[in-house]
């Protein structure tokens, strides 16, 4: 029961943790991404028409990557090269994205919000037999697949590029002092835009996650919101991808553990809020620590 | 020629996998058979629109408007009112007025059956899969009434045949979330359930992909889904509401509208029922079948009520 | 280093013209900077310094015109193609990066990279280790360049051009923001880099820096270029002449005795933390008196920015007292301190003294909204706040359009005049005045002395923090000195000199 | 008085760059789709504008968005980025509904008024936590704000299944409210009621407020500069607070309006997003009050055209989606970049 919950945690957790590692990145540059939901929703489809068509995975996930970079490279730029305000245009991405997903299955494929073609080949589990029989352990790490393994290795690899390569510390520059990078002759911008494209390309691998790596197929409600609680777990992160992910695996380890324990305590409704009170409490936390620390002092 | 059609589509527009798709399919086949000019009307603020949209079509010279969504039935009274010549149809409920046809559906007497099918299999140790044990369980997409109606029935019927059945109840709470789908019923299956019942539209078609990789049943719901993952669907809670619709255009295109009336759709009519069960059939023993077949004429005959949880609230086994 | 190439002209402009909108910032500007030299350019706020130095360093664009490197003329595609040329920029404004730190201000864009890509710490540290030996500068490289003092802030961008190479270095006010003795360190510096080779462009409103360091000094006013001379040639009086014009201003405050009585303002064991919550203040012990000018000297970030922060009821102190008339303000908000009688004027102009957007006439009644005068049962009365705007700029000589107009559009000075006027409207008893003259051009600055002076001799009790010796030895009637958040002297008008005020900043004991 | 709402040609013109573009970019997919893009705009321009009805029904569509861009346009003029009227208005609409149909016998000004000073008093206190957290905490107003509308859809879903649900309902729905809680139609038999009337005042006292009162005198300087504010005695942590809370006030008397005026009772999925496209609007609008009515009207007209287009023409309402997203898109967008790039 508990391996089963655990397996499933990481499951969970896995769409929700590419795209926050994303956001992270993105926000780090400075931009905050409402959009992620759409890059999710673009690279679950494409990876689904691209793994039909081809019946092979690795190129459908290359192609969410690109369609979800693609994305994210479009929304940067209105963003960064005409100053449009980061929040509104995330919203309006996913909005007129969502339109075009269905507009696009309409017109092409003659269908309403699912597109379940045959023959999409699903990524394929990695099994790892000497770890298969180990008590927790083995629920947690055999049979996940390739994308799972990947979100996890982007942790330690996000914060060690951050703070390690040449691009971490433009990246964090250019998101701290935008004047200050321009001024020794980078370009922010620039920066800033290649940020989101790596923010897009992950959310459209989250995407890819969730449709072929879980169900192999596409329906326009695939991505669930998730977008918006990658937003939440990178906020909750703030800007260590340890703490993002930490905050990813909440969430997935809660939508884990609701589908457990509905009708139990709760009313399904409430239950299904309470990540989002989870978030508002640790935020006040975090809040009141920072007072408190702020109030006694540092030694200076 | 007859005065077009129209077709209001209800919240969660074309693509649910459910009602609404199967509503547009029935529109779409009489539209063709009865030679009738029609539009089907979706919309994102479907609720607030109900009035303004009702009479656009009336005034546009729409000679019928067929509306799926729960919510428009007082706008659909009020503006009938005031349009007789134009014919009406509200679904789910019964509404007045003489251009006014009601269509019920008794969706419970059809989980019932499906719910008594579900804990015989479940029991059945012979049955590949199988643990013997009577525990099933039920993903609804949201926690609603209307969804509440499936779920009841199925829970009487699983009682009716097992007293000490255990059913598992949750909701997806989002009708579009294969993945989350998927994960909920992995979850019943790890818990011990044989036998998953969605109610969920999209989100259900990841309950069948979790039956079908963990080696256990699931049953599908609104048309016939046993072909989606054939062998891992058990059979399907079929509902007719494409030939409802079908049903009550050809009725108009032929000058036999059914004003003022309601049109129950129950297993009587064949409103709703068990699917032929094509690729399971033959791995269910006769004997559960014939169970199953006799729970049906009990119904049919009055000798089973099955619990309506709109008409009579919630049930004393059910919260 | 770069051998100095033989060249008559390293870098600068040949007809140069830059226009925002119907200004004209840079009017066919003619520049010629000999390799090898101090250069120093001059001119009242506004005259088009900064925009010059910008254009050079390819953060700008001329209209008109080109830069010249080398004799040759060129065209910039942007800063980074200046660096490539050897041309770098300390800008006016703080070019670091807070959150990070000081080694990583200092590699960025130039990051030494070892195997696998990853950047090498170990040599960045020791390349920035010899260029602080070359400052003669003690350097905690691993301080977030937020936690830095500001002259360290100041060197680490002049080592950054250095880092990258850069053989011109365009200095804009490097030392508008530094302590006496970190200009002539820093005066110092630029003469050590001027004998191995290198160019330098110096940018400063303070004339006996530039007679002391410039080989050549060009003058601009409006705009236009309007002398070229070397230091040799002139002397302070001429520049400020040819600086401002024809009318110079008398720069003469009278000093006054030290009033007597009960003190008006008066903290006590007072103590503050800064934003990152380090100890910065106190405790202290400070009197004011009405009728008295007390200036406060202290290097940057030894105190005087939470002093002022403080008194002005914008920070709420650590511990200790604050009074007010008798009136204890401790724990008060920014409006009770306001309503007791406390007027404030903000070294950040643009972000606290102003608000940049909004017209000149809510800028000039901002606080007193609720006045009878300038609103009547929550509804403004619009005719009587742009009549009282009008008149408090009246006898400012403020050049302006119309009230309505946004603050921005006044120049520095004038937006400086426009704060300090509004404070003044206000009839406070006691007014906190902090960098009352940064960046503000020679007879911006008498007139605002006139006015503080003005208000003291009205009666008004005055708390003033300045980098400028200059200015706290001029208006002060007794001058406190900070070392560590702690008063490390006191010293009346007549006590007070350069050489003691700046021995008692940096901690040392008075002379005898 | 006119002076506030008197547009300056330069802002209109920038205003209405957003939608010549989305028009554009929709024209793109309907031509790709095999539509002809110019009579699809003139059967929307007809659909949304042409004659009475039609007008009525563009100005109900406009009623819900007139409030929900207000609530927006009163936070965001403070500097708050309050995105929480969406769930406002879901416990504004449940409030005002189970008052409606609590009361029948009362007299209908004493059941209006409470519905709708219930629903602004519920909405206000929601986002009271937000604002103390931001002005206290300085936690983030966009997350907090953000989780309370999944908070609040999740309450009211609750509610409406359970312990509100009326009997023999086959969805999610409150009975219907009492006639004497319904608000009266303006231009029967069209939907148009009185809360059109009463949003349009309050956008219209807003831009007066924000204009020529001390309270929006002090919240334009917080808004634009807070350290200024706060020097010059103003507190922006009270005008922040109480800001938030006039929002969510706002977000909430917008649902009590949708559910007495409209819907007449409470359901589930009572907005599709009103919350949201608020936000959309009050950035179109630069948070003025004329741009708020001028923005609502249009994307008023753009669902009701939406939907009823589909009668006499096969084009998927998604374009209305396209059409949304991309005005939002280029909402805040400075488009007059694109030509000093290209020039
Ligand atoms: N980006 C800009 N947009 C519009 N006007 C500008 C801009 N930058 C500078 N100006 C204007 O150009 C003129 C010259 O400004 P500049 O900053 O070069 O003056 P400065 O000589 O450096 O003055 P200061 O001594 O105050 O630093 C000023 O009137 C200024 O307001
Ligand atoms: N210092 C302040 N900062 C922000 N908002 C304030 C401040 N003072 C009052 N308000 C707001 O202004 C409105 C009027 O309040 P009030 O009459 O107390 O203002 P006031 O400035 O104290 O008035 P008065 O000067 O007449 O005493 C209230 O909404 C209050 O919240
Ligand atoms: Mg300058
Ligand atoms: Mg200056």
């Amino acid at each position: 029961m508990i391996d089963a919950f655990l397996h499933a945690a990481i499951v969970m957790t896995t769409p929700i943790l590419l795209a926050a590692i994303g956001g992270l990145v993105n926000r780090i540059g400075g931009i905050v991404n409402i959009g992620l939901e759409s890059m999710m929703l673009g690279g679950a489809l494409i990876a689904v028409m691209v793994s039909a068509q081809t019946g092979s995975a690795g190129l459908a996930i290359l192609a969410a990557l690109v369609t979800g970079a693609v994305l994210g490279l479009l929304m940067s730029l209105v963003i960064t090269r005409l100053s449009a305000n980061e929040i509104i245009v995330g919203l309006g991405f996913s909005v007129a994205t969502a339109g075009l997903v269905r507009f696009f299955l309409k017109s092409v494929y003659g269908v309403s919000g699912t597109y379940n073609p045959a023959g999409v080949a699903m990524l394929p589990p990695i099994d790892i037999p000497a770890l298969h029989a180990a008590p927790v352990l083995g629920a947690i790490v055999s049979g996940q697949d390739a994308l799972t393994w990947l979100a996890w290795a982007l942790v330690p690899a996000t914060a060690f590029a951050l703070r390690r390569t040449r691009w971490g510390l433009r990246l964090r520059a250019t998101g701290a002092a935008e004047a200050t990078v321009r001024a020794v002759g980078l370009a922010p911008l620039t920066i800033r835009d290649a940020s989101t494209v790596f923010a897009g390309a992950l959310a459209g691998l989250a995407g890819a996650h969730l449709s072929i790596g879980v169900v192999g197929l596409f329906n326009e409600g695939i991505s669930g919101g998730r977008g918006f609680i990658a937003l939440a777990a990178f906020y909750f992160g703030r800007s260590s991808p340890w703490r993002t992910a930490l905050g990813a695996l909440l969430f997935g380890g809660f939508d884990a553990a609701q589908i457990r324990l509905q009708g139990h305590w709760i009313p399904a409704e409430l239950l299904q809020a309470l990540p989002y009170a989870i978030v508002i409490a640790v935020l006040t936390g975090l809040g009141l620590a920072d007072r408190r620390a702020e109030r006694s002092g540092r030694m200076g | 020629a007859e005065k077009p059609v129209a077709l209001i589509i209800a919240q969660g527009g074309l693509g649910d996998q459910s009602y609404n798709d199967l509503a547009y399919s029935g529109f779409k086949k009489a539209l063709a058979q009865d030679k009738l000019e029609g539009k089907a009307v979706e919309s994102k603020d479907v609720v607030a629109q109900a009035a303004d949209i009702l009479r656009r079509a009336s005034d546009a010279g729409f000679g019928l408007v067929v509306d799926l969504e729960y919510s428009h039935g007082d706008p659909l009274a009020a503006v009938a009112k005031d349009y007789p010549d134009t014919d009406y149809v509200i679904l789910n409920q019964v509404k007045p007025g003489a251009n006014v046809a009601s269509i019920l559906f008794q969706e419970q007497e059809g989980s019932y059956l499906a719910g008594a099918l579900a804990t015989l299999v479940a029991k059945d140790a012979s049955i590949k899969g199988m643990s013997g044990k009577p525990v099933i369980g039920v993903i609804g997409g949201t926690k609603s009434v209307g969804i509440d109606k499936f779920i009841v029935g199925y829970i009487e019927g699983a009682r009716a045949v097992d007293p000490n059945v255990e059913v598992k109840v949750a909701y997806s709470n989002n009708f579009g979330d294969p993945a989350l789908g998927l994960q909920m019923a992995k979850a019943m299956f790890d818990g011990g359930a044989n036998v998953v019942y969605q109610v969920a539209g999209g989100t259900g078609l990841g309950v069948i992909q979790a039956a079908k990789d963990a080696g256990k049943f699931a049953i599908g719901v609104d048309t016939d889904q046993d072909g989606v993952a054939p062998g891992a669907v058990l059979t399907s809670m079929i509902k007719r509401t494409d030939v409802a619709v079908e049903t009550v255009m050809k009725d108009y295109a032929g000058h036999a509208f059914p004003g003022g009336k309601t049109v129950t759709l129950g297993l009587a009519q064949n409103g709703v029922g068990l699917s032929p069960m094509s690729h399971t059939k033959d791995k269910i023993p006769a004997a559960t079948l014939a169970k199953v077949d006799d729970l049906k004429t009990k119904i049919l005959s009055g000798e089973i009520k099955v619990w309506n949880a709109v008409d009579q609230g919630y049930p004393p086994f059910f919260k | 280093m770069t051998p100095a190439p033989a060249v008559a002209v390293r870098i600068g402009a040949r007809a140069l013209t830059r226009r925002y909108g119907a200004l004209v910032a840079n009017d066919a500007i003619d520049l010629s900077v000999a390799p090898g030299t101090i250069h120093s350019i001059v001119g009242g706020n506004g005259a088009g310094k900064s925009t010059l130095m910008r254009i050079l360093q390819g953060v700008d664009f001329p209209d008109a015109g080109t830069v010249v490197l080398n004799d040759e003329p060129v065209r910039l595609s942007g800063p980074a193609d200046a660096f490539a040329r050897g041309v770098g920029m300390v800008h006016q404004e703080f070019m670091l990066a807070p959150p990070l730190s000081l080694l990583e201000n200092l590699i960025l864009a130039r990051e030494p990279v070892g195997a696998a890509g990853l950047i090498d710490w170990r040599k960045a540290e020791e390349e920035a280790g010899n260029l602080a030996a070359l400052a003669g500068a003690a350097i905690d490289w691993r301080l977030k360049a937020a936690d830095a003092p500001i002259h360290v802030r100041q060197i680490l961008e002049i080592l950054r051009l250095l880092y990258r190479g850069a053989d011109v270095l365009i200095l804009d006010e490097p030392t508008a923001v530094l302590a006496p003795a970190q200009i002539v360190e820093l005066l110092k510096l630029m003469g050590k880099l001027r004998d191995e080779g290198r160019t330098i462009l110096f940018i400063s409103h303070k004339l006996d820096e530039v007679m002391k360091c410039s080989d050549a000094i060009t003058v601009m006013r409006a705009g236009r270029v309007v002398a070229r001379t070397t230091a040799s040639d002139t002397n302070v009086d001429a520049l400020a002449r040819a600086m401002v014009g024809d009318h110079a201003p008398a720069l003469l405050i009278e000093s006054r005795e030290r009033p007597s009585g009960t003190p008006l303002f008066s903290a006590r064991a007072l103590a503050a933390r800064d934003p990152l919550g380090f100890e910065r203040l106190g405790p202290v012990d400070l009197d004011i008196r009405a009728g008295e000018i007390v200036g406060v000297a202290a290097v940057g970030g030894n105190g005087q920015d939470e002093l002022v922060a403080c008194a002005a009821g914008i920070l709420a102190p650590a511990a200790g007292s604050i009074r007010l008339g008798g009136e204890d303000l401790a724990g008060a908000s920014t409006a009770r301190f306001r309503a007791a009688g406390v007027g404030y004027v903000s070294a950040d102009r643009a972000h606290e003294g102003l608000c940049l957007t909004a017209s000149l006439a809510d800028n000039f009644i901002a606080g007193r909204e609720r006045d009878t005068a300038f609103s009547r049962l929550g509804f403004l009365r619009p005719a009587n706040i742009r009549a009282a705007a009008a008149r408090g700029l009246a006898g400012l000589s403020v050049r302006y359009g119309s009230v309505d107009d946004p603050a921005s559009s006044l120049s520095g000075g004038n937006q400086q005049r426009l704060a300090i006027a509004r404070e003044l409207s206000r009839a406070p008893r006691l007014l906190v005045v902090s960098q009352p003259t940064r960046g503000v051009d020679i007879a911006g600055t008498a007139f605002i002395h006139n006015l503080i002076a003005d208000f003291r001799d009205r009666g008004g009790a005055v708390l003033l923090v300045s980098e400028s010796l200059d200015e706290l030895l001029a208006l002060s009637d007794r001058i406190l000195c900070l070392f560590n958040g702690r008063i490390s002297g006191e010293l009346s008008r007549s006590e007070a000199g350069v050489e003691t005020v700046g021995r008692l900043m940096l901690g040392r004991r008075a002379a005898a | 008085m006119m002076r506030a709402l008197r547009p300056r040609v330069a802002d209109g013109l920038g205003a209405a760059a957003p939608f010549v573009f989305a028009l554009a970019i929709g024209a793109v997919v309907l031509f790709a789709a095999g539509f002809e893009p110019l009579s699809v705009y003139r059967l929307m321009i007809e659909e949304g504008f042409g004659g009475e009805r039609r007008i009525a029904a563009t100005l109900t569509a406009s009623t819900p968005l007139l409030l929900t861009g207000l609530a927006a346009a009163i936070a965001f003029r403070s500097g708050v980025f309050n995105v929480g009227a969406e769930g406002c208005f879901y416990l504004g609409g449940l409030t005002a509904a189970v008052i409606g149909f609590s009361a029948p016998s009362w007299p209908s000004a004493l059941v209006l008024g409470a519905g709708l000073g219930a629903a602004a008093l519920i909405g206000g206190l929601w986002l009271l936590g937000p604002g103390l957290l931001r002005a206290r905490l300085g936690v983030d107003e966009v997350v907090t704000t953000l989780m309370l509308n999944f908070i609040a859809v999740g309450i009211t879903s609750w509610l409406v299944n359970g312990p509100l649900l009326a009997r023999g309902s086959a969805n999610s729905a409150t009975p219907a409210i009492a006639l004497n809680a319904t608000l009266p139609r303006l231009l029967p038999p069209t939907t148009l009621h009185l809360g059109f009337a009463i949003s349009l005042a309050l956008v219209i006292a807003y831009g007066v407020w924000g204009r020529f009162t001390v309270g929006g005198f002090r919240s334009r300087l917080v808004g634009t500069n807070p350290r200024f504010a706060r020097a010059v005695g103003i507190e922006p942590e009270r005008v922040l607070v109480a800001t938030m809370v006039v929002s969510g006030a706002v977000g909430g008397l917008a649902g009590a309006i949708h559910a007495l005026g409209l819907v007449h009772r409470f359901v589930g999925g009572f907005s599709p997003g009103y919350g949201f496209t608020g936000i959309a609007i009050a950035l179109l609008a630069r948070n003025s009050a004329l741009g708020v009515i001028v923005a609502s009207i249009l994307f008023g007209a753009l669902s009701s055209a939406g939907a009823s287009i589909q009668l006499f023409s096969n084009v998927p309402i998604e374009i209305v989606q396209i059409l949304q997203g991309a005005v939002m898109v280029f909402a805040t967008a400075k488009l007059g970049r694109l030509w000093r790039r290209a020039g």
